[in-house]
């Protein structure tokens, strides 16, 4: 097993933890904004170490820049999703202002 | 890694992969809350996606992703909460005997259906060598795409159709006074909220991508279907983001770019029956005319499934019916 | 391309690639869609006509669709029964459209309805011709379901809360119909490796995959066919769509769910069908011929009697199993049973819709069309009447009409075959149509001024329809009528590239 | 694809033919019309899925089955289309979700409310 080898495996390692720490969190979290919290926080970062643990095994930059670009909008994605979920689930009143 | 360890891995993949298929499923049928019956659907969907990477079929897993998963789900998350602003009153659960009945007839047919694979014939012929051998002639080099546009382009000019015919029956649906109005509900988003500053982000790249699987359709996976799915998708963001106003339905542009695709491949078609063979393409011309055809059908594509989602016309034409 | 222009290849093309471009050019032309009939009728008559003719001389074919043959590539299958229901559609179809114009189909401007009549109707059409000529069971499942989301929308067509729980209700029952069609399809791909009807016949495939794959595909083309007892979505779906509308889905629309089921169990399945398909598809056609029928009887009002006669007159079709299915194409009795079985298929068509055009007259004159309430209509719309009339002598079955023909070729093959049965069923089957049908020819017909009951109770609410309207249904019944006078032809015609006609060395 | 990641295809298949039994259930059991649209394709997608398994011969992946799995989303997607549009129609003029049969009518006889927008 080479050291880029080695580095993969920890870095899928963590990914996988920081899944399933969210995965945790989204169970026994007690409501819905805090279950976000776990989702996207944890789950962002876990998706950021499997492509960190990928990449090297792509055989090319193209195809390695091409996942990172998947991880950005992933988060993009995640972070306005949980953002409309959240205001959704507010109770009736005026939004508070955001920037 | 050696095989042994990697078979035992894949089998532990596929076999929690087909746990998790079920689980979601059976939440989204047999669940209490309809809601949540439709995003156990749309995870269902992504999950089949990745059983279709692991069968080998990555045009078919991002078919399955793009339509089955993501455009339907949109669709029935639409529905559920214009049904809930309606306040429209839920059936009446089915009788533990009709229960019974339709669990012991779905059992009956999914056990049917167990048997008549497991009692496939071993060494069966697929028409894959079929496919190889012909790939010549059909002007690409993705077998699917070959097989879609070209050995049985007839299914797929029909299908392309068949996406109209849903569209007349959706716009159908319209109440009278609204025929040849705006479709869908009017979308509000404050123009410097997160949803409106995603939607203008993602266009740029969506077309781009939505491009791009369309043009390596036909050497790779990808082609019309994908990407003229994720051209709506990219095109409802805009929608829901109050970014862009969906055009009326009597606008002409609109229809045009409705029955472009189909006509091209029929008229394509037609051509070559006066020549001889129906729907027929020359090998020296088929690359590309598949081009062409993918290309227009892309635009027909992408048109009808955004204005499937968007639903029938609800408010009239702001400058009037013409 | 050199090879020498073949006319029945290029009808066999242009009757489905015509009325699809009318389809589109419907979607795009609007309110002037309503005279697009006027292209596509007679274009499609000259299409149908090319198409017999083809049949008629060069026999059966199939064409490889792109030049590809089966089973990479799709089939389409030119014989007798493709040629036969092609022309068939044809006026049906015209006679729907010209039907719709001017009257569901505004002149002046786009409505929603006519809109989406014209073109909903060319792409019935175009499918009911794909699946007519395909020899391909994937193809056969995309036509089929091009065909049942058009006749969803043209169910709907009316917009009311009846005719849309109509629609719905129809939609789950051929959706399913459709998945459980597919899953045999597929079952059969993967057993054979070919879709290909005609390669599947002479593949002969046989074991538990087969029979698994014939027995969902037959439950779902039932349910498709509204086969009794999965017939209820029927009668709503057909009585609450607009005449034309009506004419289409009643006339047309069975019968291709119906022709799928005759080639799969006599062209790609005819060693698989073991000796209980026949009496079981017989049975379930007679308990349609006499439940439709009873139920037809207790009606009062025309459009739903007109629509559970058709549940009754599908039935008559699902007696070509017991007659003709599995080993038995090969009798000597076959030929009539299949003749007949199909011949009633085309005189039910076009008596069908010519029923159901006329009651859309009724209805548009009375603003109702209660039976109780047509005294005497007779004498106010002699044309229509008579239509209703010689529609009802087809549905009973009586000489000299095509309905007469059909029903005694298939007599004939009942007593010839040894199963008395089914010859009952037909007899019983025609008293009772009789039962259902004169007490309307009775309130039609009636003297209006004699005394008692039978004096007209409600006064006209609309125009009088004009005298070409009124044709249109005559028109229908009068071919009806025709193809009992010129049957030999038909029957002819049918014969060519009939299942298991080669096997017996005749035609 | 290297042969220690080849997919097990029989596990594929039964899944498919079990999820064909639950979408069946949900089509016929369930009276919602939109829960009936995810049994719907739930029976599709499993169906797709004992095609693509079954397809799964020694030389790889057929790619005729994939074709024609990419037409049957493509047709069961329209379907889906037309009828949650005909379901919301029909929801908006009477109230109801589900058909008449199946539904008990709206509290204050809704019937031809107007549609809420």
């Amino acid at each position: 097993m080479s050291a880029l080898d080695l580095f993969s495996l920890a870095a899928l390692t963590v990914g996988a933890g920081f899944f399933v720490a969210g995965t945790v969190g989204l169970l026994r979290f007690p409501d819905l904004h805090t279950r976000l919290h776990a989702l996207t926080k944890a789950d962002n970062l876990g998706l950021g170490f499997v492509v960190l643990g990928v990449m090297p095994h792509l055989g090319g930059l193209l195809p390695a820049l091409k996942v990172v670009g998947v991880w950005v909008l992933a988060m993009l994605a995640a972070g306005t999703a949980a953002q409309l979920v959240a205001r959704a689930a507010l109770p009736r009143r005026p939004p508070p202002e955001e920037g | 890694m050696t095989s042994g360890v990697g078979s035992v891995a894949g089998l532990a993949f596929d076999l929690a992969l087909g746990g998790l298929l079920l689980a979601t499923a059976l939440a989204a049928v047999a669940g209490r809350n309809l809601f949540g019956g439709v995003v156990a659907f749309v995870v269902y969907g992504l999950l089949a996606s990745l059983a279709w990477v692991r069968l080998g079929a990555i045009d078919v897993a991002l078919a399955e992703a793009a339509i089955g998963a993501g455009l339907t789900g949109v669709l029935l998350v639409g529905a559920v909460a214009r049904l809930a602003r309606i306040g429209a009153v839920e059936p009446a659960p089915t009788a533990p005997v009709g229960k019974a009945l339709a669990a012991l007839g779905a059992v009956g047919v999914a056990g049917a259906i167990a048997l008549a694979v497991l009692a496939l014939p071993e060494g069966r012929p697929g028409l894959g060598p079929e496919v190889a051998r012909n790939l010549e002639a059909s002007g690409v080099e993705n077998p699917v795409t070959a097989v879609l546009i070209v050995f049985r382009g007839y299914d797929t000019l029909i299908e392309s159709i068949v996406l109209l015919a849903a569209l007349v029956g959706v716009w159908a649906a319209s109440l009278e006074r609204d025929w040849g109005g705006l479709p869908g509900l009017r979308q509000h988003a404050r123009p410097g909220g997160v949803m409106a500053t995603f939607a203008r982000l993602v266009p740029s790249i969506g077309i781009v991508v939505g491009i791009y699987v369309v043009h390596a359709g036909a050497y790779a996976p990808g082609g019309a279907f994908q990407g003229g799915t994720i051209l709506a998708a990219v095109y409802l963001l805009a929608a829901m983001a109050g970014l862009v106003e969906p055009p009326a339905v009597s606008r002409l542009p609109v229809r045009l770019a409705l029955a472009l695709g189909p006509a091209v491949f029929l008229g394509l078609g037609v051509v070559g029956a006066l020549g001889g063979t129906f729907l027929a393409f020359p090998e020296a011309v088929a690359g590309t005319l598949v081009l062409v055809v993918e290309t227009a059908l892309t635009v027909s594509i992408a048109a009808t499934l955004a204005l499937l989602v968007l639903g029938p016309p609800a408010r009239p034409s702001p400058g009037g019916a013409p | 391309m050199t090879e020498p222009l073949d006319p029945a290849a290029l009808a066999a093309a242009l009757a489905v690639a015509l009325p699809l471009a009318g389809a589109l050019a419907a979607l795009v032309m609007g309110r002037r869609a309503g005279d697009l009939f006027f292209v596509t009728g007679p274009a499609m008559a000259l299409v149908a006509a090319a198409l017999v003719a083809g049949v008629a001389e060069g026999g059966p074919a199939r064409i490889a669709v792109g030049g590809f043959a089966p089973p990479l590539g799709i089939a389409l299958v030119t014989d007798g029964l493709a040629a036969t229901f092609v022309a068939t559609t044809v006026a049906v179809m015209a006679a729907a459209l010209a039907f719709a114009r001017g009257g569901l189909v505004a002149r002046l401007r786009e409505t929603r309805r006519g809109y989406a009549f014209v073109a909903l109707a060319h792409l019935a059409w175009g499918a009911l011709n794909a699946v007519f000529l395909s020899g391909d069971l994937f193809n056969l499942y995309v036509a089929l379901e091009l065909l049942s989301l058009a006749a969803i929308g043209l169910v709907a067509l009316e917009g009311k809360a009846e005719t849309l729980a109509a629609a719905i209700r129809y939609a789950f029952f051929a959706l399913t119909g459709s998945l459980l069609y597919l899953s045999g399809a597929i079952l059969l791909y993967a057993a054979t490796g070919t879709l290909d009807i005609a390669l599947l016949g002479a593949h002969a495939p046989e074991g538990a995959t087969t029979l698994v794959a014939g027995a969902l595909m037959t439950a779902g083309l039932c349910a498709k066919t509204a086969l009794f007892p999965l017939h209820a979505w029927l009668p709503p779906a057909h009585a609450g769509a607009p005449a034309p509308a009506s004419a289409i889905l009643s006339g047309l629309v069975p019968k291709a769910s119906f022709v799928v089921m005759a080639r799969l169990w006599l062209e790609a399945l005819p060693d698989a069908a073991g000796p209980a398909l026949g009496p079981l598809l017989g049975g379930l056609g007679a308990a349609a011929i006499l439940y439709g029928s009873v139920l037809a009887l207790r009606q009062e009002r025309l459009k739903l009697l007109v629509a559970y006669s058709t549940i009754a007159q599908i039935g008559y079709l699902f007696l070509l199993f017991p007659l003709a299915g599995g080993a038995l194409s090969t009798q000597p009795w076959a030929a009539g049973a299949w003749s007949g079985a199909m011949l009633h298929g085309v005189s039910h068509a076009l008596a069908k819709a010519a029923l159901f055009l006329a009651a859309g007259l009724v209805l548009a004159r009375l603003g109702h069309d209660r039976i109780a309430g047509l005294s005497g209509l007779a004498r106010a719309m002699p044309m229509t009447a008579f239509a209703i009339g010689l529609s009802a002598v087809t549905l009973m079955g009586l000489p000299p009409s095509g309905g007469f023909i059909a029903k005694y070729l298939l007599l004939v093959a009942a007593f010839a075959s040894g199963e008395w049965a089914w010859g009952v069923i037909l007899l019983a089957g025609g008293v009772l149509s009789a039962l259902y049908l004169f007490p309307v020819l009775g309130r039609l017909f009636a003297k209006g001024d004699a005394e008692g009951e039978d004096a007209p109770e409600d006064e006209p609410t609309g125009p009088l329809p004009s005298r070409a309207r009124e044709a249109i249904p005559l028109v229908l019944a009068g071919l009806a009528i025709a193809l009992g006078f010129a049957s030999a032809w038909p029957t002819a015609l049918l014969a060519i590239g009939r299942p298991g006609a080669a096997m017996e060395g005749l035609e | 694809m290297s042969p220690d990641l080849a997919p097990h295809a029989t596990i594929y298949a039964l899944v498919g033919a079990a999820l064909v039994g639950l979408g069946l259930y949900g089509l016929v059991a369930r009276r919602h019309p939109l829960r009936r649209l995810v049994g719907f394709n739930i029976m599709g997608s499993g169906l797709f899925i004992v095609f693509g398994a079954a397809g799964m011969g020694p030389l790889g992946p057929d790619p005729v089955p994939q074709a024609l799995i990419i037409t049957g989303i493509v047709v069961a997607f329209s379907a889906t289309a037309l009828i949650t549009a005909l379901a919301g129609r029909y929801a908006a003029l009477t109230g109801r979700a589900g058909l008449p049969e199946e539904t008990p009518p709206p509290e204050g006889g809704a019937a031809g409310r107007p549609e809420a927008s």
